[in-house]
């Protein structure tokens, strides 16, 4: 496992889980790579997009001087508000999520098990501050789950397992897969390999998962 | 683009068939979407459920459809109306069913079926017969029953101002359930008297986002039920 | 029974139920009677009137000209907005009603009991078309329940009980009862007496009552 | 003649005493009530449990409080703070008390509270470590956990605009929990950068009607959490 190669870097994971993005949908983006998705949405969809902390219509950061500290994202960094776009309250916000509204959320994860079970909130650890924010009642409401990772952790551990160790952000809730390796589905058959990153191949990142891998490329 | 905008009222409502649940908007004639409702009419589907407070009035509008008996159950917490005797009429024949629900259990339960709660308790008929068959839990000292959501296959609606995305504004107490059967529907279908361009609408002031609404039919000059009422009209004539 | 004594007139017994209502209250008035207590709320106290259609806030009834259909109370009927009014959507408004926002709720009745128990939405007659409305919910949750009615029916029975005969509209929730003949507060003791209409004797209104009346004046 | 307004900060906070429970609006510094916090620490009580989404930064507002050991126990989602350490710190030496809700739960429960809902059922947390020790029930064919509402003493909120009966409007996704935490609170303080004239703010447009709202304080200009953050500013200094 020393023999490392590049797979899809951040810029790319976030631009091929885009292009999986249907015109006219309602997506709520998770902080880190997630995020980044907005930007590479091909040319001619529309997609609205939802930060739980109260913004149906985000647009993209605004430059410094356009900055308003009370218009951020959920993540609190600043953004903006398209035309079309409307505030609502926290209860309203969830009322959107746990109502099943919004129709793709995308996440990151920290573990994801191969009957789609999410681990996204906590290493379980002792010692660590516990802190979930908005992550269990997205899972629990959003109709499709979408999870950006690398596809192992910087230690090498794979992230993909047969069961997750971490305590549960929620149960069978992801669908979908985009690592800096493949893209993988989530099926009752278990991982399927839908889509390979360049020069990677199958066993290489089956090498690099805890559950087996299922070839559909 | 997003454009949520249909033609006409009779598109808005075409694939409304047999046996569909649908809410509809309106306390009284405020926000009562009539233009939808004669639509629903002309496309004739029978066996529905309506949920909307009352029963309409006259022989228009929400009144007319029962009349036209394409209702078989009416779930509602004001079924009778001074100006009409449709509904009771079909009731003490025992051609049409009632489930009566209080007033701010109806909202409530509505409102629950779109914010994904599928039940809660309140204290509001603890003591009347409408309790009958419910679970009753002590709470804190005080009884409360449970009551479960309520959800839709459509919505007929009607605003004030709209946009491409569905935004909606309503005009003063026509607002009534209007917010929360756009969020328990499947489809929600709303006639509003002015669209208006994506970002007319200030984001401070939208009281429905687009996200709870899927079809925008423009009726500029809506019928008022009183009037029609008052005149005498029947509908289909 | 046959000697009737006139007591206070409809505009009376909602001018005396006026008085008990505080400088700075949010209140719910009902159909009827009670939605006179509005015209006679003493000068220099400021009321908030609550219509569970959705508006806090509510004015009086405007000219025919400027009237709105869709501006109207809970009996269906034109009103105005103050300044300082707000619109708002049916669970919103409920949740103002069962989460004890409202100050004092003025209802009619069919049926009191000295209990507080109250009957106001159903004979419980088999072809009775059942209609109930908001007034479960005001008596769940407004903080004080009052109720204007004449003493009697129409053909002389009582409408003071010591046990309501009709489906109750809630237990135990009537704090006070305006009638044509006296103003009675509803204690652990039963009903209480604590003001008559002019020229009516306590005896008098006892006999029109089917409990026992506690002479409080 | 109905007047809300208070004199200042700390004639608003002056009736919150040792162990109180306190709703404290903001989702980071976007509506957080800085002055109302720190007028709070000046009055000084202790042993508050607090309820916020988080656990402030740095070292003013929020993070001030818990700082100055006014604060036993938090009620929030994410204590976690890029900018702080203050409650980290306090929690991995057990010297305060965490109860962690989900985001949107927290927000319901909440709700709950201010709409007299005493408990309700979601699926958020099913399957998860955080429906230890709860109800849980399959309705529908899905499984839900039962939540309880939260309610406080006082709510401390900041406001964009507000009159005398204690309407109010919000500066943008600094709305976020001061219209729920405004409805669940007994005692609900706001500080407005702008007071109006009552009629000044459109009936339409209100989104906390007055009757939620007990106390008035203006402040003309609110500082910003993260300017003072960036300053290094501490409070008391």
């Amino acid at each position: 496992m020393n023999d490392i190669i590049t797979g899809w870097n951040r810029e790319q994971m976030a631009q091929r889980a885009a292009v999986d993005i249907p015109d006219g949908c309602y997506v709520n983006l998770g902080i880190g790579i997630p995020e980044k998705v907005a930007k590479y949405v091909p040319e001619g969809r529309e997609v609205i997009y939802h930060t739980e902390n109260g913004l149906l219509g985000m647009g993209s950061t605004p430059e410094p001087d356009k900055q308003d500290p009370e218009l951020i994202n959920a993540g609190k960094k600043p953004v903006s508000a398209i035309p079309g776009a409307a505030y609502f309250h926290h209860a309203d916000s969830f009322a959107m999520i746990r109502g099943h509204h919004i129709d793709i959320c995308v996440l990151g994860a920290m573990q994801v098990a191969e009957n789609g079970d999410l681990a996204n909130w906590s290493t379980g650890a002792a010692d660590a501050i516990p802190a979930v924010g908005g992550a269990m009642d997205l899972v629990a409401g959003v109709k499709t789950i979408y999870v950006i990772t690398q596809h192992n952790t910087r230690d090498g551990s794979a992230k993909l397992l047969k069961k997750c160790d971490f305590p549960l952000t929620g149960q069978a809730v992801v669908s979908r897969v985009y690592t800096d390796l493949a893209v993988i589905n989530i099926t009752r058959q278990g991982f399927e390999v839908i889509e390979l990153a360049p020069d990677i191949e199958f066993d290489y990142v089956q090498q690099r998962t805890d559950a087996k891998l299922i070839n559909k490329t | 683009m997003i454009n949520k905008q249909v033609e006409s009222p009779a598109a808005a409502v075409a694939d409304i068939v047999d046996g569909s649940t649908v809410m509809v908007g309106g306390f009284g004639e405020a926000g009562s979407p009539i233009e939808l409702l004669h639509a629903l009419i002309d496309k004739g589907p029978g066996n529905l459920t309506v949920i909307n407070n009352n029963t309409g009035s006259g022989h228009v509008g929400l009144a007319a459809l029962i009349e036209n008996r394409q209702v078989s159950k009416m779930i509602c917490s004001f079924p009778r109306t001074a100006n009409s005797t449709v509904f009771p009429d079909l009731y003490r024949a025992g051609l049409i069913e009632l489930e009566l629900v209080p007033q701010g259990t109806l909202a409530e339960r509505i409102r629950a079926g779109g914010a994904g709660i599928p039940a809660f308790f309140t204290a509001t008929t603890i003591g009347t017969p409408l309790i009958e068959g419910k679970e009753v839990r002590t709470i804190d000292g005080r009884d409360y029953v449970l009551e479960y959501s309520l959800k839709a296959d459509f919505a007929l609606l009607k605003s004030h101002q709209a946009d491409r995305y569905g935004n909606l504004t309503f005009n003063k107490t026509a607002r009534n359930f209007a917010p929360v059967m756009a969020m328990a529907a499947t489809t929600t279908i709303v006639q509003t008297a002015n669209l208006v361009k994506a970002g007319d609408i200030d984001p401070e002031i939208v009281i429905t986002p687009g996200i709870f609404v899927d079809r925008i039919v423009t009726v500029h000059d809506p019928a008022l039920e009183s009037k029609l009422v008052a005149e005498g009209v029947k509908y289909p004539s």
